[in-house]
């Protein structure tokens, strides 16, 4: 067993603690109203997580993933627009258009690093954006696309945002234990030398460009049934902004910090409403504290603390 | 050994019913309020509903509330954004418990958020959404005390007709409304001025130079430019117009169906750009009003320094709706305000009327609502003074329109 | 007829558009790195402007050189305070470095987008005119006096730029910074400095174009985005780093945006740039006009 | 020669005017430790970058145990047990040092306990075992050059190519290396040694190729090689100061 394989487990067991929280949520909070926002700070988390898959272990600053969950989201949101065709198929169906076209983006970007990297996905992000808020006839444009609900309870909601998170969360920690963990991050910190161990790094981005698509679309597909309205809201550079900042805060390239990055930003901007719409710039701040000052995050800091405690 | 007991029990009983009665008073009907407060949405008509809608609340308030209790308005900004809209409809009811929703003024918001009122079952008074499809869905919650595209339609191709144009091109905003007027006006034509030519194309309302969309018109400019926009889309779009001279000149009418003369920003926005525009309205300073509506017209003018416009009157008569719904049904019980503002004859701010339960775009719609049409004849006139051409008891007279001289 | 118009008016965006861009090819030409906040220095300009005249009561003429002044300002700090440990080769175990200047830039658009949101407010305003001639006939094309004397301005700044990078002592200094930091600073010149200067004269032209344009595109919040975009187009067109390219790249894109939006399609034109930059990136990182990007 | 493990022949490789490499041919036999030298510019590191896949040849042919391999891509060739150490140290710098060892066994195909105990062995053998969990940045140059030289022998390679594996490196570590080349060396195992470092070649390597402007100016003993009339102007003509 070794350190980073044990690092990886205390992050599993510590994001495993948090679902278990959500799923005990309930319990205390019974107004609809907290429970959406619940529902959504789980919306973001997905969105964090497949990010932070792509961003903080594989290197890929994508700027796209709050396009990729718009692209689930129509993909649903037009099948059953048009098609009448029920979630059941919709949702799958999102989730493979977003993972195709994220593998396709990636095998594109292949060779881009850096600030190229992150230009191309962001003119990606506005092309698709602009593209489907333009195309009135076909999606309604910026006005949105009602479309029908997939629960009757929006407990059973929360709860099936609890289940694909938790889902996810494993998935990733399989994911990174497995081999596939050692050669995304190598191919993050230097891709010439990846490839001159063996490392097959064509292959692995398009891996880790894929599912962190494909969850991005899972989540939007579900994020569209929730809301019962899909728009190109969902696809603005400002709501990547957000789960960068969410990412960022919480610990880049750590599971448990975009998780709790995630909630936290999300409930406490809620929180902060009141506060007279304040959040964004608090978080923009705090992100760009952290960026400069603590660039491990909040997990990073804990981890610190921590470690400290046991000496 | 029982004495104080029951003693004690008729205490608890006493004190049960004075809380029982006490807290009901006690707390006010929150009524909840979706409106744009920020861009993309149109921060004046948010700024004139609430206005209005502020003037009706102290009113009743002053008077002594409803069913012994004051009202108060839970704001939402909903920046014009139908998720948003959707979002702030949610939280106003699952989270504020709202009796009611009102204040909506962009089409595309309010389809969105009456798929909320209807999954929650709570009256949706429809400020000022034009698009016939917030009727057409036929929704039993939905009423619409406000202005609908088809009639706008009718009244523009009546007024085409007359004037006797024969090339139209329509600039509309890629919304709802605007898509939706759009359309009314073509239906219109065909059966008022069926040999009219006429066609439309829409614009990104948050885009911001329309100029290649404009220079495409000055080789051939067409006989009437209809503006289907809202600020500061249509501002810029008659900037552009007027920069390019396409219109309103000596050859083009520029005819604007969106009613934002009435905007305080309207003239510091477009100048030279406003002289000679025919305008499509709801209210006019010139048209009769009942005494109620004076009296809001009064109390707006004294708070703004504005001329009262028709949002002001419009979203009184929403707030006013609710309120006497409330008072009909005795009750803050959905159904039962429903049923009130379904069988209520209504005396509002801007006159008598019922709401029609005609299936199709005049379900739950004040069918006959009032509408002038005006020309603005210098910059930076008033309405008031602005001149009228058509209004309620007054018969439409093109004869009256002026052209620039070139 | 049409086509002149078209072209003329693509050439006259064009030339706001190559505002914008030089200053963030600038930056990119020293520190290769992207600054995401760039419009925000746009916006920046443009409150400033419009704020100076409306509010203060200032003559536009006098506004102009203080929204100057704040744009600079505000790339002067920007540099200070969250672009030094770009220098220092800035690594970290959460961040790298081109990932830090993204992330940060970016953080730093959405605080000053919703610090101004929250002071001015959201209200779009209406800067006043330099000159005010709503509309004037120049040979066959028609355009507002402000529109005339902005883009005389633009020119005359691009111009005076392209000099003072060529012959003045520090363009001179900039010039070597970019071709190859290490070299420069070992012939000893303050590198810092140079960032520094670059930083703040790319805020200064950023806002410059936010200025000049509000009396045309309304000062609000979030007006940077839409020039923004353009100009990050650009600075791949135009080879990422090369001056003279990204001014070609500014006039292309304006004209052929002014083109296609009658001759293709007028509802995407805001995506042509778009996809002319990705497929750049993809098959020419060196940009259509400019030298060798290097992209690994 | 089919009993050699590398074989390169007619290699070239051009940029613009410059004939980097120039029509190089030479062979290796299994369990040969090869030196090669040269001045500065020579086109040593381009040949292992060949070699390695990082650069394609405009032309010839580079065959590892009679496979043709050149236009693989690297990680093909890495793979096929040809491994290479860069001149400039190439670690995973946010990985442990430990982790960084296990990418290049999983990469290999070994499966996590036998790549876990191979591991294991290499750091106590390359004196790592106590930086073994600290992340790769945070080693000094020293042990990121043996780190690095590790990660080529997680499976044993048919050949290791070393550019430059002893320059600014400790001289305890640099006979920590030279011991660990000498013993896989005695088992069999094939190298080839770029380096400066004429002592050093001369102590490890039987055998001596010589490149200049790009050719192959002499192969032989170590020794002879040195002494060649051609090789010393090569330096002389080269670069001043040797090792």
């Amino acid at each position: 067993m070794d350190s980073s394989a044990r690092r990886m487990a205390i992050e599993f067991r510590l994001s495993l603690g948090l679902l278990a929280l959500l799923a005990l949520a309930p319990l205390a909070i019974d107004n609809p109203y907290w429970l959406g926002v619940l529902i959504v700070s789980m919306y973001f988390a997905l969105l964090a997580a497949g990010w932070n898959l792509l961003a903080g272990y594989t290197g890929q600053f994508s700027m796209a993933p709050a396009c990729f969950a718009m692209i689930g989201a129509y993909t649903t949101g037009l099948l059953a627009y048009h098609w009448k065709i029920a979630p059941a198929l919709g949702i799958p169906a999102s989730i493979l258009a977003a993972g195709a076209i994220g593998a396709i983006l990636g095998l594109i970007v292949l060779r881009l690093r850096g600030p190229y990297l992150a230009l191309t996905t962001l003119s990606f992000a506005e092309i698709m954006r602009l593209v489907i808020g333009n195309s009135y006839g076909f999606t309604r444009g910026d006005l949105g696309l009602n479309v029908p609900g997939l629960l009757e309870s929006r407990l059973a909601y929360y709860y099936v945002f609890v289940a694909v998170l938790a889902a996810a969360q494993g998935g990733l920690y399989l994911l990174l234990r497995s081999r596939a963990g050692l050669f995304l991050q190598a191919i993050r910190d230097d891709e010439i030398a990846a490839a001159s161990r063996g490392v097959d790094v064509v292959l692995w981005k398009t891996v880790a460009f894929t599912l962190s698509t494909a969850v991005s679309g899972l989540a939007g597909a579900l994020y569209a049934h929730f809301s019962q309205l899909v728009s190109p809201e969902l696809g603005l550079i400002s709501q990547t902004g957000l789960v960068i900042c969410m990412v960022v805060i919480g610990g880049i390239g750590s599971l448990v910090g975009p998780l709790a990055g995630a909630l936290l930003v999300y409930v406490s901007s809620e929180m902060l409403r009141e506060a007279g719409g304040i959040q964004l710039i608090v978080f923009a701040l705090l992100v760009i504290l952290i960026a400069r000052f603590f660039r491990e995050g909040l997990w990073g800091l804990a981890r610190r603390a921590l470690g400290k405690a046991a000496a | 050994m029982n004495t104080p007991s029951r003693q004690w029990r008729l205490a608890v009983a006493a004190a049960a019913a004075g809380l029982s009665i006490a807290a009901p008073a006690a707390d006010p009907i929150k009524i909840g309020i979706s409106i744009a407060q920020s861009p993309p949405g149109s921060v004046v008509q948010g700024t004139q509903v609430k206005d209005g809608l502020e003037i009706i609340k102290d009113r009743v308030n002053k008077a002594g509330g409803v069913l012994g209790r004051n009202i108060e308005l839970v704001y939402e900004d909903n920046q014009g954004v139908p998720e948003k809209g959707r979002a702030a409809t949610e939280k106003l009811i699952t989270r504020d418990k709202v009796v009611a929703v009102t204040g909506g003024h962009q089409s595309s918001v309010c389809l969105a958020e009456i798929e909320v009122a209807k999954r929650y079952n709570v009256p949706y008074v429809n400020t000022n959404c034009w698009s016939d499809d917030v009727r057409k869905k036929e929704y039993p919650q939905v009423f619409n005390p406000g202005n609908y595209n088809s009639r706008v339609g009718l009244a523009m191709a009546e007024t085409i007709a007359a004037m006797g144009v024969k090339r139209v091109i329509a600039f509309v905003e890629n919304t709802d409304y605007g898509i939706g007027q759009a359309k009314a006006v073509a239906e219109a034509l065909k059966q008022k001025a069926p040999n009219v030519e006429y066609k439309y194309e829409t614009l990104d309302r948050a885009g911001k130079d329309f100029t290649p969309a404009v220079l495409p018109l000055r080789a051939n400019p067409p006989d009437m430019i209809l503006t289907m926009l809202l600020p500061p889309a249509a501002y810029i779009v008659m900037n552009q117009l007027y920069e390019q001279g396409v219109a309103p000149s000596a050859k083009t009418w520029l005819y604007d169906g969106a009613g934002i003369a009435d905007y305080p920003d309207f003239w510091q926005n477009v100048k030279e750009a406003g002289k000679y525009m025919l305008e499509f309205g709801l209210y006019h300073p010139q048209m009769k009003t009942p005494k109620l509506g004076l009296e809001v017209a009064k109390t707006y003018q004294q708070r703004t320094k504005n001329e009262p416009n028709r949002l002001i009157f419009q979203a009184a008569d929403s707030l006013l709706l609710i309120v006497d719904a409330i008072k009909q049904a005795k009750s803050t019980d959905p159904n039962a305000m429903i049923k009130a503002l379904e069988t209520m004859k209504f005396e509002g701010v801007r006159g008598e009327f019922r709401f029609s339960k005609e299936p199709g775009y005049k379900f739950h719609q004040w069918v006959d609502i009032p509408y002038v049409n005006y020309q603005l004849t210098e910059i930076n006139q008033p309405v008031s003074k602005s001149l009228l051409v058509q209004a309620p008891g007054i018969p439409l007279a093109v004869g009256k329109l002026q052209k620039p001289a070139k | 007829m049409l086509n002149l118009d078209l072209f003329i008016n693509g050439l006259i965006i064009g030339l706001f558009y190559a505002l914008m861009a030089v200053g963030l090819t600038l930056i990119f030409g020293i520190l290769k790195v992207v600054n995401f906040a760039h419009g925000e220095f746009y916006m920046v300009g443009a409150y400033t402007y419009t704020l100076a005249a409306l509010k203060l009561g200032f003559d536009p003429w006098l506004a102009l050189p203080l929204a100057l002044a704040a744009g600079a300002a505000a790339g002067w700090l920007t540099e200070r305070t969250l672009m030094r440990p770009l220098y220092a080769g800035y690594s970290s175990w959460g961040l790298m470095r081109d990932e830090y200047a993204v992330v940060v830039t970016f953080a730093l658009s959405l605080l000053l987008i919703n610090l101004v949101d929250k002071v001015v407010g959201p209200y779009p305003q209406r800067g006043p005119g330099l000159v005010d001639i709503p509309r004037m006939a120049l040979g066959p094309i028609m355009l507002s006096g402000q529109k005339l004397v902005a883009t005389g301005i633009s020119l005359a700044t691009i111009a005076g730029l392209a000099l003072f990078l060529r012959y003045s002592f520090w363009g001179r200094q900039i010039r070597a910074v970019a071709q190859n930091r290490l070299g420069a600073s070992l012939a000893g010149i303050d590198t810092t400095r140079a960032s520094s200067l670059v930083f703040a004269l790319s805020g200064a032209l950023a806002a410059l174009a936010g200025a000049l344009l509000a009396p045309i595109i309304n000062a609000s919040p979030d007006v940077g985005a839409f020039p923004a975009i353009k100009s990050y187009v650009i600075v791949v067109l135009g080879g990422m780093g090369s001056m003279p390219g990204s001014i070609a790249a500014s006039l292309a894109l304006g004209v052929l945006e002014s083109f296609g939006a009658v001759y293709i399609s007028y509802d995407y034109r805001d995506t042509f740039g778009l996809v002319i930059l990705m497929l750049v990136l993809i098959f020419r990182p060196q940009g259509l006009f400019g030298e060798r990007g290097r992209e690994v | 020669m089919s009993s050699s493990c590398l074989a390169v022949s007619n290699v070239s490789r051009a940029f613009g005017g410059l004939r980097a490499v120039d029509r190089v041919s030479f062979a290796i036999g299994r369990g040969e430790l090869v030196g090669l030298i040269g001045p500065n510019g020579s086109g040593k590191t381009t040949l292992l970058n060949i070699l390695s896949g990082q650069q394609r040849a405009n032309a010839g042919e580079v065959r590892l145990e009679d496979e043709a391999i050149q236009g693989l891509k690297p990680e093909r060739i890495a793979v096929r047990g040809l491994q290479r150490m860069f001149q400039l140290t190439r670690v995973f710098r946010r990985m442990s040092a430990l982790d960084n060892l296990m990418t290049a066994g999983r990469a290999l195909g070994l499966a996590y306990a036998g790549a876990l105990v191979r591991a294991e062995r290499l750091l106590e053998e390359l004196t790592l075992a106590r930086v073994r969990d600290l992340d790769a940045g945070q080693l000094s140059g020293g042990q990121q050059k043996l780190l690095e030289f590790g990660c080529c022998f997680m499976s044993s390679p048919k050949i290791a190519l070393l550019d430059e594996p002893f320059a600014a490196v400790h001289p305890a570590m640099k006979e920590t290396m030279a011991h660990f080349i000498r013993v896989r060396h005695a088992d069999g195992q094939t190298f080839l040694v770029v380096s400066h470092d004429m002592p050093v070649i001369v102590e490890l390597c039987p055998r001596t190729i010589c490149m200049n402007a790009g050719a192959v100016i002499a192969d032989g003993p170590t020794r002879t090689v040195l002494n060649e009339r051609s090789v010393i102007e090569a330096y002389l003509g080269g670069e001043t100061s040797t090792a």
